[in-house]
C-alpha cells in the first residue's frame, strides 16, 4: 500500500507541469483527477483496508505515517468526487495559476485527511487554507478580494492556536503521531489536557464553519466562482467533517470509545454547534442572495454534523455520516445548478429567477430534490441522517432534547424557504423574459445523475449501509480500529 | 459612535486575553496528578531521544563520530528535518509555491520600471552579489554539518537579486525563475518517487550514507537541500521582481 | 550574567512589539517589527538553536521586512 | 528567574501583545503585522519547550560533543519552527498581495470596509 503516496505526489508534480501546459492544463487537471478518484476506489476495493503506511521508511512514531481506514478512504473518494465535479463547471478558466493551485488544493484536502501525524496535519491544512484563498480571490473584484483577505487572516490566527496546541502536545508526550498521542492521552493533567483540546477547537472551527468563527463563509462563497462553490463545499467542509472523527474522537476519547474525554467541553460543544443550526437557518430564511442562503444553509448542515458526531452514541453517529453524504450530494446539486441559473438570469437574487424551473425542468427538479433531501423529508438522502440524528439524541442524556426540538424547528424554517425559492422557480411566470445564456447540458446532467443517487439512498439506504457501518465502528472501537493498525506489536 | 465601537472592541479584546492568560497560568501551576505543562520531560520513549542516539531502526545500535549510522548528518536539527520528516519540508516547499503564486496572481498588473541607483550600489554590485551567492552556496552545502541549510540559503540567494534590483539591474528573467522553480520542485518529487522504486517507500534515503562529518555524506540531504535552495530563490526573486517591471514573456499565459 | 543578557533583551523585544502596535506611522511599525525579529533571533542563539537563529535573521527579520516595505511603497504611492 | 521562565514569559506575552493586535487594529498592514509577531512568540514558544538548562547545541562537531547527546536541547521542535517560519513568509507575502489588491478595489487599508458593490470606487 505504499503507492497511496501516489495520491498526494501526482497532483503536486501536476501543479508544477500545469506552469508550462499553456492550454493543456485543463486536461491534465481532468486527468489527474480522475486517476485520483479511480485510485481511491480501487484502494476502497483492494480488501487490504485497514493499513498503516511508512513515509521515508522510519516506522511511526518516528517518521510521518499515512493511516488508511474505510473510514479515511472513503473521505477520499467523496472529495476527489466532488474535486471532478467542480473541474467540469468551470467556466473558461484558462490560466495556469487557476490549475496550478487546484491541484495543490487536491493534493493537500486528500494528504489532510490520510495523514496520521499532526504536524502533517496542520502543514496540510495551511496548504488547503492558501489554495482555497488563492482561488476565491481568482475573479480580483472587490467582493472576491474582501473574502480572500478575511479568511487568509482568520485562518492563520486559527493555525497559530493549533500549532501552540501541538507544541504543547509535543512537550508533554514528546511524540507528534496521532495514534501514539491518542495511546498516551490519559498519562496528562486533567487540565492541561483541556487547554491542548480548546487551542486544538480552535484551530480547526474556522474551517468546521462554527458560530463564531463563520463570519467568513457567506463571503467566500459569494466571492467565488460555482466550481469554488463545490470545491469549498464538497472537498473543505467534506474535510472538515474528517477532523472532527479523527481529531476530536479518535485523539481525544476515553479508551477510545467515541466519546470525548472532557465533558464539559462535548457539552460547549454541542451548545454551540446547536446556535450554529440556529444562527444560520434564520439567517438564511432572510437572505434574497441565493448564494448566500445555501451558504448558510452549509453552515447549518454543518452543525447538525456535528451535533451528531458529539452525541456520541451508535445511532447518532450513523446519522451523522448519512448526514455527511447526504449533505455531500445535495449541496453540490445545488451549487452547480446555482451556477448555472446565475448565469441564466445575470443576477444572484433568486427572486430573479421566475420561471427558470420551466425552461428547464430537469434542472429545476433536481433543485427541488436537494432541497427536500436537505430539509429531511422522508425518501430522501437526508431523512435517515436525520432520523439517526434525533433516535441518538433521544437516547442521549436530558438536555439533548432542546437539540431535538432545534433540529426540528430549523427543519421547518429550511423547509420554507426552499420552498419559496422551488415556486419562484417554478410557478412565477415571467413569460417577456430572456436569458443571458443557455444552461450548460453537462451540468444539468450531473445534477440529475446526483438527484437519482439522492433518491436511491433514501429509498433504499441499505446500499451504503455497510460502508457507513463500518466507519462507524472505527469510531466507536478507536482502539483496535486505529491505534492497534498503526502499533500492531503493542 | 465609531468610537464606541472600537473602545468597545478594545475592552472586550482585553478581558477575553485576560480570561486566557489566567486560565493558562491555573494550567502551568496546576498539581493534579499526570504530566502537567510545566514538568520536565518526564514521558519514557520521547521521539527525540531516537533521534539523537540515531537508533530509529535499531534500538541497540551504536555509531561513533566518523562512524557510519543510519542517518549520517552531524546536525541533528538537519536530520530530523531533511530525513525523519522530509514529507513535511517537501510540503513546505509547496506552501511556499502556493503563496508566492497566490501573490503573482492577485497583485494590480501595472508595475515600475527599475530604477537607476547610486552609482556607489552600481560598481559595488558585483562584488556584493558574489558574497551573497558565496555565503548561500556555503550554507546548503553544508547544511547537514553546520547551521544553516536550503531556506536560509535560498534567502540569501534571493536577496543577491533583490540587491541587483535596487542598484537598477534585473539579473534574472522571469521565464528563468519560472524555469528553475518547476525543475527544482519536479526533481524533489521525482527523487521521493525514485526511493519508492528503488526501496519501496516514498520520501526515502536512498543513497549510501558515507561517514558522520565528511561534506560527502549524509546521503541525499545536501542534494535535497541544493534543490531546496534553488527553488526557494527563485520564488523569493520572483517576489521582488513582480513588485517592478518585469519581461513581458511571464503575463499572457 | 547570561540571565540578566536575556532579560533585556526580551523586555526590549516586548517594548519594541507594542510600539509596532500603537505607532500610527507604518513605515516605523514595519521597521520596529524587524527589530523583534532580529532579538528573537538572538534569543534562539541564548537557547541553543542556531539553525532556528539563521533563519529567523535572514527570513523572519531580512525578507518579510524587505515584502512589507516593498508593499507599503506600492500602497503609498 | 532561571533562562526557561524567562524564554516561556516573553514569548508568552508576544503572543497575547499579537493577539490583541489582530483584535483590536483596523489598517490591514498593521493586522498582518501583530500575526507576525503571534508568529515569532510562537516560534520562540516551541524552541523554549525543548530547551535544557545548560544544554548542548544539537550539531555533533567532534567525538568529544558525542559524549554530550543526553545533555543535547530538544531538536524536533527546533524543526517544527524552521518549518513555521516558512509558512509564515508565505501567509505574509499572499496578504500582502491581497492587501495591495484590497487597497486598489476598496480605496482603503480598513478592514471594516464593506464588500457589497453598493459603493463603485473605481469603476
Amino acid at each position: 500500500m505504499n503507492s497511496s503516496l501516489f495520491l498526494i505526489i501526482i497532483p503536486l508534480m501536476g501543479a508544477f507541469i500545469a506552469l508550462f501546459a499553456k492550454k493543456a492544463n485543463r486536461l491534465m487537471a481532468i486527468v489527474i483527477t480522475l486517476f485520483m478518484e479511480i485510485f481511491s476506489i480501487i484502494i476502497y476495493l483492494s480488501g487490504k483496508l485497514p493499513v498503516s503506511v511508512e513515509i521515508g521508511g522510519w516506522q511511526p512514531p518516528y517518521g510521518i505515517n499515512f493511516v488508511l481506514t474505510p473510514l479515511s478512504v472513503g473521505f477520499i473518494i467523496l472529495i476527489n468526487l466532488a474535486a471532478i465535479i467542480s473541474l467540469f463547471i468551470i467556466r473558461g478558466e484558462k490560466s495556469y495559476q487557476f490549475y496550478s493551485t487546484y491541484l495543490v488544493l487536491l493534493a493537500a484536502s486528500n494528504g489532510i485527511v490520510l495523514t496520521g501525524d499532526i504536524f502533517n496535519f496542520y502543514i496540510f491544512s495551511e496548504l488547503t487554507a492558501f489554495g482555497i484563498t488563492a482561488l476565491i480571490a481568482y475573479p480580483k473584484d472587490r467582493k472576491s478580494t474582501g473574502a480572500a483577505i478575511k479568511y487568509l487572516i482568520l485562518a492563520s490566527t486559527a493555525a497559530a492556536f493549533l500549532l501552540i496546541g501541538i507544541g504543547i502536545v509535543y512537550k508533554t508526550l514528546g511524540t507528534l503521531n496521532i495514534a501514539d498521542i491518542a495511546s498516551k492521552i490519559s498519562l496528562l493533567d486533567p487540565l492541561t489536557l483541556e487547554l491542548i483540546i480548546i487551542l486544538m477547537l480552535t484551530g480547526i472551527f474556522v474551517e468546521l464553519e462554527l458560530f463564531p468563527f463563520n463570519m467568513w463563509v457567506p463571503k467566500a462563497y459569494l466571492g467565488g466562482t460555482a466550481s469554488v462553490n463545490v470545491m469549498l463545499h464538497g472537498m473543505l467542509g467534506t474535510a472538515g467533517a474528517y477532523t472532527i472523527t479523527r481529531i476530536l474522537l479518535t485523539m481525544f476519547t476515553v479508551d477510545g470509545s467515541g466519546l470525548l474525554v472532557n465533558v464539559n467541553i462535548a457539552n460547549s460543544v454541542i451548545v454551540i454547534a446547536l446556535l450554529t443550526i440556529l444562527v444560520s437557518e434564520i439567517a438564511a430564511f432572510n437572505e434574497k442572495k441565493i448564494k448566500k442562503v445555501l451558504a448558510f444553509s452549509s453552515m447549518g448542515q454543518m452543525g447538525l454534523i456535528i451535533f451528531g458526531f458529539m452525541i456520541g452514541n451508535e445511532q447518532a453517529i450513523v446519522g451523522a455520516f448519512y448526514l455527511v453524504v447526504a449533505n455531500f450530494v445535495a449541496k453540490t446539486i445545488l451549487f452547480v445548478l446555482t451556477g448555472e441559473f446565475i448565469a441564466m438570469s445575470g443576477s444572484g437574487n433568486w427572486e430573479d429567477m421566475k420561471g427558470i424551473g420551466r425552461k428547464h425542468p430537469v434542472a429545476g427538479l433536481a433543485f427541488v430534490i436537494g432541497s427536500l433531501s436537505l430539509m429531511g423529508v422522508p425518501f430522501f438522502a437526508g431523512f435517515w441522517g436525520k432520523l439517526g440524528l434525533i433516535q441518538g439524541a433521544i437516547n442521549g442524556s436530558a438536555f439533548m432534547v432542546v437539540g431535538i426540538v432545534i433540529v426540528l424547528i430549523t427543519a421547518i424554517i429550511e423547509g420554507i424557504y426552499f420552498l419559496k425559492i422551488a415556486h419562484t422557480l417554478f410557478l412565477e411566470k415571467d413569460s417577456d423574459r430572456e436569458y443571458l445564456s443557455k444552461a450548460r447540458v453537462h451540468s444539468i446532467v450531473i445534477a440529475a445523475i446526483l438527484a437519482l443517487a439522492i433518491i436511491a439512498i433514501g429509498v433504499k439506504p441499505g446500499l451504503i449501509e455497510s460502508n457507513i457501518n463500518s466507519a462507524t465502528d472505527e469510531i466507536l472501537n478507536s482502539t483496535s480500529n486505529y491505534i492497534d493498525i498503526v502499533f500492531p506489536r503493542r | 459612535m465609531k468610537n464606541d465601537k472600537t473602545l468597545l472592541m478594545n475592552i472586550l479584546a482585553i478581558v477575553f486575553l485576560a480570561l486566557l492568560a489566567y486560565f493558562i497560568y491555573a494550567v502551568a501551576t496546576s498539581s493534579d496528578v499526570g504530566i502537567n505543562l510545566m514538568d520536565d520531560n518526564v514521558v519514557e520513549n520521547r521521539v527525540a531521544d531516537r533521534y539523537l542516539n540515531k537508533n530509529v531502526l535499531d534500538e541497540n545500535s551504536q555509531y561513533e563520530w566518523g562512524g557510519k549510522a543510519e542517518d549520517s548528518a552531524a546536525n541533528i536539527v538537519t536530520a530530523v528535518l531533511a530525513d525523519y520528516r522530509l514529507f513535511d519540508t517537501s510540503l513546505e516547499v509547496i506552501v511556499l509555491f502556493v503563496t508566492v503564486m497566490g501573490f503573482g496572481l492577485v497583485l494590480p498588473d501595472e508595475r515600475r520600471k527599475i530604477k537607476e541607483s547610486t552609482q556607489l550600489l552600481f560598481n559595488w554590485l558585483p562584488i556584493l552579489m558574489t558574497f551573497m551567492l558565496l555565503v548561500g552556496g556555503y550554507m546548503f552545502i553544508n547544511g547537514h554539518l553546520s547551521p544553516g541549510g536550503g531556506f536560509p540559503a535560498g534567502a540569501i540567494i534571493s536577496t543577491a537579486i533583490l540587491v541587483g534590483i535596487l542598484a537598477g539591474k534585473q539579473t534574472v528573467s522571469h521565464h528563468t525563475l519560472k524555469i528553475v522553480e518547476a525543475v527544482a520542485g519536479i526533481s524533489i518529487f521525482s527523487l521521493a518517487t525514485l526511493g519508492f522504486i528503488l526501496k519501496g517507500s516514498f520520501f526515502i534515503n536512498f543513497l549510501e550514507g558515507g561517514n558522520i562529518g565528511d561534506v560527502f555524506s549524509a546521503g541525499l540531504i545536501p542534494i535535497l537541500y541544493t534543490l531546496v535552495a534553488f527553488k526557494v530563490s527563485a520564488e523569493l526573486s520572483g517576489v521582488y521582481l513582480e513588485f517592478y517591471k518585469g519581461g513581458e514573456e511571464h503575463d499572457h499565459a | 550574567m547570561m540571565i540578566l543578557l536575556a532579560s533585556v533583551l526580551s523586555i526590549l523585544m516586548i517594548v519594541a512589539a507594542v510600539w509596532v502596535l500603537i505607532t500610527p506611522n507604518i513605515l516605523k511599525a514595519i521597521i520596529v517589527f524587524a527589530i523583534v525579529s532580529l532579538v528573537a533571533s538572538v534569543l534562539f542563539i541564548f537557547m541553543h538553536a542556531p539553525d532556528v537563529a539563521i533563519t529567523e535573521a535572514s527570513i523572519g527579520a531580512g525578507i518579510t521586512s524587505a515584502i512589507f516595505i516593498l508593499s507599503y511603497k506600492r500602497i503609498s504611492e | 528567574m532561571t533562562m526557561l521562565n524567562i524564554f516561556l514569559l516573553s514569548s508568552t506575552s508576544l503572543i497575547f501583545i499579537g493577539l490583541y493586535g489582530v483584535l483590536t487594529r483596523k489598517n490591514i498592514v498593521k493586522i498582518l503585522l501583530s500575526l507576525n509577531i503571534i508568529e515569532t512568540g510562537i516560534n520562540l514558544l516551541l524552541v523554549a519547550f525543548g530547551y535544557v538548562e545548560n544544554g548542548e547545541v544539537p550539531i555533533l562537531t567532534s567525538s568529544e560533543s558525542l559524549k554530550n547527546i543526553v545533555n543535547m536541547v530538544d531538536p524536533v521542535p527546533q524543526a517544527l519552527v524552521l518549518t513555521s517560519i516558512v509558512i509564515g513568509l508565505g501567509t505574509t507575502a499572499f496578504a500582502l498581495g491581497l492587501t495591495i489588491r484590497y487597497y486598489k478595489t476598496h480605496g482603503t487599508l480598513s478592514i471594516d470596509a464593506s464588500d457589497e458593490e453598493e459603493v463603485m470606487l473605481n469603476e
